[in-house]
Protein backbone atom coordinates (compact mmCIF):
# COMPACT_ATOMS: atom_id res chain seq x y z
CA UNK A 1 0.00 0.00 0.00
CA UNK A 2 1.15 3.55 -0.86
CA UNK A 3 -0.56 6.80 0.44
CA UNK A 4 -2.03 9.43 -2.15
CA UNK A 5 -2.27 12.80 -1.39
CA UNK A 6 -4.35 14.88 -3.40
CA UNK A 7 -3.59 19.13 -1.75
CA UNK A 8 -5.85 22.05 -2.94
CA UNK A 9 -8.32 21.35 -5.69
CA UNK A 10 -7.34 18.22 -6.12
CA UNK A 11 -8.26 16.95 -3.24
CA UNK A 12 -11.74 18.16 -4.35
CA UNK A 13 -11.43 16.11 -7.49
CA UNK A 14 -9.94 13.22 -5.75
CA UNK A 15 -13.28 13.35 -3.41
CA UNK A 16 -10.68 13.47 -0.53
CA UNK A 17 -7.19 14.59 0.59
CA UNK A 18 -5.94 11.01 1.82
CA UNK A 19 -6.27 7.63 0.22
CA UNK A 20 -4.69 4.41 0.31
CA UNK A 21 -3.33 3.22 -2.96
CA UNK A 22 -2.54 -0.91 -3.73
CA UNK A 23 0.62 -1.25 -5.45
CA UNK A 24 0.30 -3.96 -8.54
CA UNK A 25 3.97 -4.68 -8.04
CA UNK A 26 6.21 -3.89 -5.12
CA UNK A 27 8.08 -1.19 -7.03
CA UNK A 28 5.62 0.04 -9.25
CA UNK A 29 6.61 3.13 -11.51
CA UNK A 30 5.24 6.37 -10.56
CA UNK A 31 3.88 7.31 -14.30
CA UNK A 32 2.17 3.53 -13.93
CA UNK A 33 0.31 4.89 -10.89
CA UNK A 34 -0.67 8.12 -12.90
CA UNK A 35 -1.91 5.38 -15.81
CA UNK A 36 -3.89 3.69 -13.36
CA UNK A 37 -5.36 6.63 -11.74
CA UNK A 38 -5.93 8.11 -15.24
CA UNK A 39 -8.24 5.15 -16.41
CA UNK A 40 -10.50 5.84 -13.09
CA UNK A 41 -11.17 9.72 -13.59
CA UNK A 42 -9.45 11.23 -16.95
CA UNK A 43 -10.35 14.86 -15.37
CA UNK A 44 -8.24 14.21 -12.32
CA UNK A 45 -5.61 12.34 -14.59
CA UNK A 46 -5.15 15.11 -16.80
CA UNK A 47 -5.02 17.79 -13.65
CA UNK A 48 -2.30 15.36 -11.83
CA UNK A 49 -0.41 15.11 -14.74
CA UNK A 50 -0.21 19.15 -15.90
CA UNK A 51 3.31 20.64 -15.70
CA UNK A 52 1.62 23.19 -12.95
CA UNK A 53 0.83 20.18 -10.64
CA UNK A 54 4.40 19.03 -7.99
CA UNK A 55 4.65 15.37 -7.50
CA UNK A 56 6.92 14.64 -3.68
CA UNK A 57 7.55 11.59 -2.77
CA UNK A 58 7.77 11.25 1.13
CA UNK A 59 8.27 14.71 1.33
CA UNK A 60 10.26 15.48 -1.84
CA UNK A 61 9.49 17.17 -4.62
CA UNK A 62 10.68 14.43 -7.63
CA UNK A 63 11.04 15.72 -11.49
CA UNK A 64 11.69 12.34 -12.46
CA UNK A 65 9.32 9.91 -12.64
CA UNK A 66 10.74 7.23 -10.30
CA UNK A 67 9.58 3.57 -8.77
CA UNK A 68 6.99 3.60 -5.69
CA UNK A 69 7.33 0.96 -2.88
CA UNK A 70 4.73 0.13 0.04
CA UNK A 71 4.68 2.51 2.45
CA UNK A 72 5.75 5.38 -0.07
CA UNK A 73 3.88 8.75 0.35
CA UNK A 74 2.75 10.79 -3.01
CA UNK A 75 1.64 14.14 -2.58
CA UNK A 76 0.09 15.97 -5.72
CA UNK A 77 0.52 20.09 -5.40
CA UNK A 78 -1.44 22.27 -7.46
CA UNK A 79 0.43 25.98 -7.59
CA UNK A 80 1.18 26.57 -3.84
CA UNK A 81 -0.74 29.81 -2.78
CA UNK A 82 0.42 30.75 1.05
CA UNK A 83 1.12 34.38 3.07
CA UNK B 1 18.65 35.98 26.18
CA UNK B 2 19.73 36.20 22.34
CA UNK B 3 17.16 34.44 20.56
CA UNK B 4 17.42 31.29 17.75
CA UNK B 5 18.21 32.41 14.62
CA UNK B 6 14.82 31.04 12.82
CA UNK B 7 12.25 30.51 14.65
CA UNK B 8 8.81 28.96 12.35
CA UNK B 9 5.25 28.06 14.00
CA UNK B 10 2.39 26.87 12.26
CA UNK B 11 -0.19 27.05 13.97
CA UNK B 12 -4.30 26.16 14.07
CA UNK B 13 -5.53 28.71 16.17
CA UNK B 14 -5.68 32.35 16.30
CA UNK B 15 -2.42 34.54 17.06
CA UNK B 16 -1.52 37.95 18.22
CA UNK B 17 0.52 39.98 15.99
CA UNK B 18 1.61 42.45 18.49
CA UNK B 19 2.71 39.52 21.09
CA UNK B 20 4.42 38.05 18.31
CA UNK B 21 6.35 41.18 17.74
CA UNK B 22 7.07 42.04 21.62
CA UNK B 23 8.12 38.31 21.55
CA UNK B 24 10.31 38.68 19.01
CA UNK B 25 11.54 41.96 19.64
CA UNK B 26 12.55 40.20 22.99
CA UNK B 27 14.50 37.47 21.73
CA UNK B 28 16.42 40.12 20.11
CA UNK B 29 17.99 42.37 22.30
CA UNK B 30 21.38 43.67 20.37
CA UNK B 31 18.81 44.30 17.32
CA UNK B 32 19.29 47.87 15.95
CA UNK B 33 15.84 47.14 13.26
CA UNK B 34 13.02 44.66 13.43
CA UNK B 35 11.48 44.46 10.18
CA UNK B 36 7.55 42.89 10.44
CA UNK B 37 5.02 41.82 7.67
CA UNK B 38 1.49 40.79 8.86
CA UNK B 39 -1.06 39.33 6.51
CA UNK B 40 -4.61 39.39 7.17
CA UNK B 41 -7.36 37.38 5.34
CA UNK B 42 -9.46 39.39 3.57
CA UNK B 43 -12.84 40.45 4.12
CA UNK B 44 -13.89 40.14 0.88
CA UNK B 45 -13.53 37.73 -2.56
CA UNK B 46 -14.23 38.16 -5.88
CA UNK B 47 -17.40 40.32 -5.09
CA UNK B 48 -19.12 39.17 -2.20
CA UNK B 49 -18.30 38.45 1.64
CA UNK B 50 -15.75 36.30 2.55
CA UNK B 51 -17.31 33.92 5.32
CA UNK B 52 -13.98 31.65 6.05
CA UNK B 53 -10.82 31.08 4.09
CA UNK B 54 -9.31 27.50 4.65
CA UNK B 55 -5.64 27.09 4.20
CA UNK B 56 -4.27 23.78 4.00
CA UNK B 57 -0.92 22.81 4.61
CA UNK B 58 1.36 19.53 4.57
CA UNK B 59 2.13 18.55 7.73
CA UNK B 60 6.45 18.51 8.07
CA UNK B 61 6.67 19.31 4.01
CA UNK B 62 5.62 23.18 4.81
CA UNK B 63 7.39 23.64 7.97
CA UNK B 64 10.30 22.53 5.89
CA UNK B 65 9.98 24.71 3.01
CA UNK B 66 9.80 27.53 5.24
CA UNK B 67 12.89 26.70 7.06
CA UNK B 68 14.86 26.31 3.64
CA UNK B 69 13.76 30.04 3.22
CA UNK B 70 14.23 31.18 5.91
CA UNK B 71 18.17 30.04 6.04
CA UNK B 72 18.01 31.26 2.37
CA UNK B 73 17.28 34.75 3.74
CA UNK B 74 20.55 34.29 6.34
CA UNK B 75 22.79 33.53 3.90
CA UNK B 76 21.92 36.16 1.62
CA UNK B 77 21.70 39.32 4.47
CA UNK B 78 23.77 39.60 7.71
CA UNK B 79 20.34 38.94 9.95
CA UNK B 80 19.94 38.25 13.93
CA UNK B 81 17.03 36.20 13.21
CA UNK B 82 14.22 35.40 11.27
CA UNK B 83 10.93 34.51 12.53
CA UNK B 84 7.79 32.94 10.45
CA UNK B 85 4.17 32.72 11.95
CA UNK B 86 2.08 31.05 9.42
CA UNK B 87 -1.90 29.47 10.36
CA UNK B 88 -3.46 27.09 8.80
CA UNK B 89 -7.08 25.84 9.18
CA UNK B 90 -10.00 27.67 9.32
CA UNK B 91 -10.00 31.35 9.69
CA UNK B 92 -12.58 34.23 9.91
CA UNK B 93 -12.07 37.65 7.79
CA UNK B 94 -9.63 39.95 9.31
CA UNK B 95 -7.95 36.74 11.05
CA UNK B 96 -4.34 37.41 11.00
CA UNK B 97 -2.68 34.70 8.27
CA UNK B 98 1.11 34.99 8.29
CA UNK B 99 3.21 37.40 10.32
CA UNK B 100 7.19 37.43 9.29
CA UNK B 101 9.87 39.36 10.75
CA UNK B 102 13.33 40.04 10.78
CA UNK B 103 16.04 41.73 13.06
CA UNK B 104 19.39 42.89 12.09
CA UNK B 105 22.31 45.19 12.98
CA UNK B 106 21.19 47.86 10.27
CA UNK B 107 17.63 49.01 8.96
CA UNK B 108 18.42 48.05 5.36
CA UNK B 109 19.16 44.39 6.09
CA UNK B 110 15.93 43.62 8.05
CA UNK B 111 13.50 45.22 5.36
CA UNK B 112 14.49 43.14 2.90
CA UNK B 113 14.63 40.09 4.43
CA UNK B 114 10.90 40.65 5.27
CA UNK B 115 9.74 41.11 1.77
CA UNK B 116 12.22 37.89 0.66
CA UNK B 117 10.39 36.38 2.77
CA UNK B 118 7.03 37.27 2.37
CA UNK B 119 7.49 37.11 -1.71
CA UNK B 120 8.45 33.65 -1.64
CA UNK B 121 6.17 32.38 1.04
CA UNK B 122 3.13 33.28 -1.41
CA UNK B 123 4.78 30.62 -3.76
CA UNK B 124 7.64 28.42 -2.53
CA UNK B 125 5.39 27.10 0.66
CA UNK B 126 3.28 24.20 0.67
CA UNK B 127 -0.28 25.94 1.24
CA UNK B 128 -2.99 25.57 -0.73
CA UNK B 129 -6.19 28.44 0.28
CA UNK B 130 -9.83 28.44 -0.40
CA UNK B 131 -12.49 30.94 -0.08
CA UNK B 132 -15.58 30.39 1.22
CA UNK B 133 -18.35 32.47 0.47
CA UNK B 134 -22.49 32.25 0.85
CA UNK B 135 -22.19 31.18 -3.17
CA UNK B 136 -19.76 28.60 -2.44
CA UNK B 137 -15.91 27.37 -2.53
CA UNK B 138 -13.05 28.51 -4.49
CA UNK B 139 -9.11 27.40 -4.45
CA UNK B 140 -7.00 30.47 -4.83
CA UNK B 141 -3.87 30.10 -6.69
CA UNK B 142 -1.00 32.90 -6.97
CA UNK B 143 -1.05 35.17 -9.69
CA UNK B 144 1.70 35.47 -12.52
CA UNK B 145 2.38 38.73 -10.48
CA UNK B 146 3.04 36.89 -7.17
CA UNK B 147 5.24 34.57 -9.67
CA UNK B 148 7.06 37.60 -10.81
CA UNK B 149 8.30 38.94 -7.99
CA UNK B 150 10.73 35.08 -7.04
CA UNK B 151 11.05 34.19 -10.54
CA UNK B 152 14.78 34.48 -9.99
CA UNK B 153 14.94 31.67 -7.20
CA UNK B 154 11.73 29.75 -8.38
CA UNK B 155 10.18 30.28 -11.74
CA UNK B 156 5.79 29.32 -12.15
CA UNK B 157 5.88 26.11 -12.69
CA UNK B 158 5.75 24.98 -16.48
CA UNK B 159 2.69 25.17 -17.75
CA UNK B 160 1.28 27.29 -15.34
CA UNK B 161 -1.55 29.99 -16.20
CA UNK B 162 -3.41 32.79 -14.53
CA UNK B 163 -5.95 30.92 -12.71
CA UNK B 164 -7.65 33.85 -11.50
CA UNK B 165 -7.75 38.05 -10.04
CA UNK C 1 -13.93 51.59 13.70
CA UNK C 2 -12.05 52.69 10.63
CA UNK C 3 -8.34 54.23 11.19
CA UNK C 4 -7.75 57.97 10.29
CA UNK C 5 -5.09 57.81 7.31
CA UNK C 6 -2.16 59.30 9.18
CA UNK C 7 -1.61 58.93 12.97
CA UNK C 8 1.51 60.55 14.03
CA UNK C 9 3.22 60.67 18.08
CA UNK C 10 5.89 61.83 19.25
CA UNK C 11 6.64 60.49 22.47
CA UNK C 12 8.48 61.57 25.58
CA UNK C 13 7.95 58.14 27.40
CA UNK C 14 8.83 54.45 26.57
CA UNK C 15 6.20 52.92 24.31
CA UNK C 16 5.04 49.08 23.64
CA UNK C 17 5.76 48.42 20.03
CA UNK C 18 3.71 45.27 20.22
CA UNK C 19 0.87 47.46 21.35
CA UNK C 20 1.48 49.39 18.71
CA UNK C 21 0.93 47.03 16.15
CA UNK C 22 -1.71 45.43 17.97
CA UNK C 23 -3.27 49.10 17.38
CA UNK C 24 -2.48 49.90 14.20
CA UNK C 25 -3.71 46.70 13.49
CA UNK C 26 -7.04 47.08 15.14
CA UNK C 27 -7.51 50.68 13.69
CA UNK C 28 -7.29 49.19 9.79
CA UNK C 29 -9.75 45.91 9.55
CA UNK C 30 -9.78 46.38 5.67
CA UNK C 31 -6.08 46.34 5.30
CA UNK C 32 -4.79 42.62 3.77
CA UNK C 33 -1.36 43.46 4.61
CA UNK C 34 0.27 45.41 7.84
CA UNK C 35 4.24 46.26 7.23
CA UNK C 36 5.81 47.62 9.77
CA UNK C 37 9.56 48.88 11.25
CA UNK C 38 10.99 49.25 14.54
CA UNK C 39 14.13 51.21 15.36
CA UNK C 40 15.80 50.27 18.51
CA UNK C 41 18.34 52.28 20.37
CA UNK C 42 21.69 50.26 20.18
CA UNK C 43 23.60 48.77 22.85
CA UNK C 44 27.29 50.00 21.73
CA UNK C 45 28.72 53.07 20.19
CA UNK C 46 31.74 53.03 18.24
CA UNK C 47 33.91 51.01 20.59
CA UNK C 48 31.87 51.26 24.01
CA UNK C 49 28.93 50.75 25.52
CA UNK C 50 26.14 53.07 25.21
CA UNK C 51 24.88 54.48 28.50
CA UNK C 52 21.86 56.50 27.11
CA UNK C 53 20.89 58.40 24.02
CA UNK C 54 19.55 61.51 23.60
CA UNK C 55 17.19 62.41 20.81
CA UNK C 56 16.32 66.29 20.61
CA UNK C 57 13.56 67.33 18.38
CA UNK C 58 11.80 71.19 17.10
CA UNK C 59 8.60 70.67 18.86
CA UNK C 60 5.29 71.62 16.34
CA UNK C 61 7.86 71.60 13.34
CA UNK C 62 9.15 67.91 13.79
CA UNK C 63 5.11 66.89 13.64
CA UNK C 64 5.12 68.36 10.41
CA UNK C 65 7.88 67.26 8.71
CA UNK C 66 7.11 63.74 9.54
CA UNK C 67 3.27 64.23 8.78
CA UNK C 68 4.62 65.74 5.19
CA UNK C 69 6.51 62.49 4.54
CA UNK C 70 3.33 60.06 5.84
CA UNK C 71 1.00 62.61 2.95
CA UNK C 72 3.78 61.78 0.19
CA UNK C 73 3.84 58.22 1.03
CA UNK C 74 -0.19 58.55 0.88
CA UNK C 75 0.29 60.50 -2.89
CA UNK C 76 2.67 57.64 -4.11
CA UNK C 77 1.00 54.63 -2.99
CA UNK C 78 -2.93 53.34 -2.11
CA UNK C 79 -2.80 53.19 1.50
CA UNK C 80 -5.00 52.59 4.22
CA UNK C 81 -3.04 54.09 6.75
CA UNK C 82 0.58 54.77 7.96
CA UNK C 83 1.82 55.35 11.47
CA UNK C 84 4.33 56.93 12.76
CA UNK C 85 5.53 56.48 16.83
CA UNK C 86 8.77 58.44 17.24
CA UNK C 87 10.62 58.91 21.01
CA UNK C 88 12.09 61.90 22.07
CA UNK C 89 14.45 62.40 24.73
CA UNK C 90 16.63 60.22 27.09
CA UNK C 91 16.30 56.75 25.91
CA UNK C 92 18.22 53.83 27.33
CA UNK C 93 20.05 50.94 25.14
CA UNK C 94 17.35 48.76 23.90
CA UNK C 95 14.78 51.28 23.80
CA UNK C 96 12.14 51.10 20.81
CA UNK C 97 13.46 54.45 19.20
CA UNK C 98 10.71 54.99 16.20
CA UNK C 99 8.50 52.63 14.91
CA UNK C 100 6.51 53.15 11.49
CA UNK C 101 3.60 51.04 10.23
CA UNK C 102 1.96 50.99 6.72
CA UNK C 103 -1.71 49.25 6.00
CA UNK C 104 -2.54 48.56 2.35
CA UNK C 105 -4.80 46.11 0.54
CA UNK C 106 -2.29 44.47 -0.97
CA UNK C 107 1.81 43.86 0.73
CA UNK C 108 3.57 45.52 -1.57
CA UNK C 109 2.36 48.84 -0.48
CA UNK C 110 2.41 48.62 2.89
CA UNK C 111 6.35 47.13 2.36
CA UNK C 112 7.12 49.96 -0.04
CA UNK C 113 5.92 52.78 2.41
CA UNK C 114 7.33 51.57 5.13
CA UNK C 115 10.42 51.91 3.62
CA UNK C 116 10.08 55.14 2.52
CA UNK C 117 9.29 56.33 5.76
CA UNK C 118 11.51 54.56 7.59
CA UNK C 119 14.76 56.11 5.20
CA UNK C 120 13.01 59.46 5.34
CA UNK C 121 12.95 59.82 8.94
CA UNK C 122 16.68 59.79 9.09
CA UNK C 123 17.23 62.36 7.14
CA UNK C 124 14.01 64.47 6.53
CA UNK C 125 12.61 65.10 10.09
CA UNK C 126 14.03 67.49 12.42
CA UNK C 127 15.60 65.14 15.11
CA UNK C 128 19.19 65.23 16.41
CA UNK C 129 20.45 62.37 18.19
CA UNK C 130 23.71 62.35 20.84
CA UNK C 131 25.29 59.29 21.96
CA UNK C 132 26.38 59.13 25.70
CA UNK C 133 28.95 56.38 26.92
CA UNK C 134 31.80 56.35 29.87
CA UNK C 135 34.47 58.66 27.97
CA UNK C 136 31.81 61.44 26.87
CA UNK C 137 29.19 61.90 24.33
CA UNK C 138 28.76 62.71 20.66
CA UNK C 139 26.11 63.88 18.36
CA UNK C 140 25.41 61.65 15.43
CA UNK C 141 24.42 62.94 12.26
CA UNK C 142 23.80 60.79 9.20
CA UNK C 143 25.92 58.84 7.04
CA UNK C 144 26.32 59.33 2.85
CA UNK C 145 24.67 56.18 2.69
CA UNK C 146 21.76 57.43 4.72
CA UNK C 147 21.26 60.53 2.27
CA UNK C 148 21.60 58.34 -0.72
CA UNK C 149 18.36 56.17 -0.13
CA UNK C 150 16.74 59.73 -0.27
CA UNK C 151 18.27 61.09 -2.90
CA UNK C 152 15.79 61.48 -5.59
CA UNK C 153 13.82 63.75 -2.48
CA UNK C 154 15.99 65.57 -0.39
CA UNK C 155 20.00 65.56 -1.35
CA UNK C 156 22.52 65.51 1.40
CA UNK C 157 22.68 69.43 2.47
CA UNK C 158 25.13 71.29 0.36
CA UNK C 159 28.47 70.95 1.75
CA UNK C 160 27.59 67.73 3.92
CA UNK C 161 31.11 65.81 4.40
CA UNK C 162 30.19 62.49 5.83
CA UNK C 163 31.12 63.13 9.51
CA UNK C 164 31.22 60.22 11.26
CA UNK C 165 30.63 55.80 10.83
CA UNK D 1 13.30 90.21 21.05
CA UNK D 2 14.04 87.64 18.51
CA UNK D 3 14.44 83.83 19.65
CA UNK D 4 17.07 81.81 18.45
CA UNK D 5 17.76 78.19 18.71
CA UNK D 6 20.71 76.03 18.17
CA UNK D 7 19.57 72.19 17.51
CA UNK D 8 22.43 69.43 18.22
CA UNK D 9 25.77 70.02 18.30
CA UNK D 10 25.42 73.63 18.09
CA UNK D 11 23.52 73.76 21.32
CA UNK D 12 26.82 72.82 22.67
CA UNK D 13 28.64 75.50 20.48
CA UNK D 14 26.40 77.99 21.89
CA UNK D 15 25.80 76.87 24.91
CA UNK D 16 22.31 76.53 24.83
CA UNK D 17 19.50 75.23 22.71
CA UNK D 18 17.41 78.36 23.49
CA UNK D 19 18.69 82.65 23.53
CA UNK D 20 17.45 85.71 23.33
CA UNK D 21 18.61 87.82 20.87
CA UNK D 22 18.02 91.75 20.65
CA UNK D 23 17.56 92.54 17.16
CA UNK D 24 19.53 96.15 16.60
CA UNK D 25 16.71 97.10 14.14
CA UNK D 26 12.78 96.48 14.09
CA UNK D 27 13.58 94.56 10.46
CA UNK D 28 17.05 93.34 10.89
CA UNK D 29 18.67 91.02 8.25
CA UNK D 30 19.53 87.42 8.88
CA UNK D 31 22.84 88.15 7.33
CA UNK D 32 23.16 90.53 10.31
CA UNK D 33 22.28 88.38 13.05
CA UNK D 34 24.61 85.82 11.82
CA UNK D 35 27.64 88.24 11.33
CA UNK D 36 26.80 89.48 14.74
CA UNK D 37 26.94 86.08 16.44
CA UNK D 38 30.33 85.40 13.96
CA UNK D 39 32.01 88.23 16.13
CA UNK D 40 30.95 86.79 18.98
CA UNK D 41 32.60 83.29 18.41
CA UNK D 42 34.12 82.50 15.39
CA UNK D 43 33.85 78.77 15.44
CA UNK D 44 29.84 78.98 16.04
CA UNK D 45 29.97 81.72 13.08
CA UNK D 46 31.62 79.09 10.71
CA UNK D 47 29.09 76.29 11.75
CA UNK D 48 25.83 78.60 11.20
CA UNK D 49 27.12 79.58 7.77
CA UNK D 50 27.91 76.23 7.09
CA UNK D 51 25.97 74.83 4.16
CA UNK D 52 25.53 72.10 5.76
CA UNK D 53 23.52 73.83 8.40
CA UNK D 54 19.51 74.55 7.90
CA UNK D 55 17.90 77.86 9.13
CA UNK D 56 14.46 77.68 9.94
CA UNK D 57 12.39 81.12 10.28
CA UNK D 58 9.20 80.46 12.48
CA UNK D 59 9.51 76.81 11.70
CA UNK D 60 9.60 77.14 8.06
CA UNK D 61 12.97 76.75 6.51
CA UNK D 62 14.66 79.19 4.48
CA UNK D 63 17.19 79.53 1.54
CA UNK D 64 17.15 83.18 1.34
CA UNK D 65 18.16 85.76 4.26
CA UNK D 66 15.19 87.69 4.30
CA UNK D 67 14.42 90.19 7.29
CA UNK D 68 13.92 89.21 11.12
CA UNK D 69 11.41 90.74 13.18
CA UNK D 70 10.02 90.84 17.09
CA UNK D 71 9.00 87.79 18.33
CA UNK D 72 11.07 85.67 15.29
CA UNK D 73 11.72 82.59 16.20
CA UNK D 74 15.50 81.35 14.07
CA UNK D 75 16.41 77.46 14.30
CA UNK D 76 19.74 77.00 13.15
CA UNK D 77 19.57 73.51 12.52
CA UNK D 78 22.88 71.03 11.71
CA UNK D 79 21.83 67.76 9.86
CA UNK D 80 18.94 65.24 10.70
CA UNK D 81 19.54 62.51 12.47
CA UNK D 82 15.81 60.69 13.05
CA UNK D 83 15.01 57.21 13.19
Amino acid sequence: MATLLFFGRLGDMAGGVEREFSLPEPETKLKTILDVLNREDLVLGAALRDPSTRIAVNGEIVTEMGCIKDCDEIAFMPPFSGG
Amino acid sequence: MSGEPVSIKLLAAPFDPGRALSEFTAAHPDAGGIASFLGVTRQSGANEPVQHLILQCYPGVTERAIEDLCRTAHDQWPLLGVSVIHRYGTMAPGDPIVFVAAASIHRQEALAATEFLIDNLKTRAPFWKKEVTASGSRWIEPTLEDYAKTADLHPAPQGFKNARR
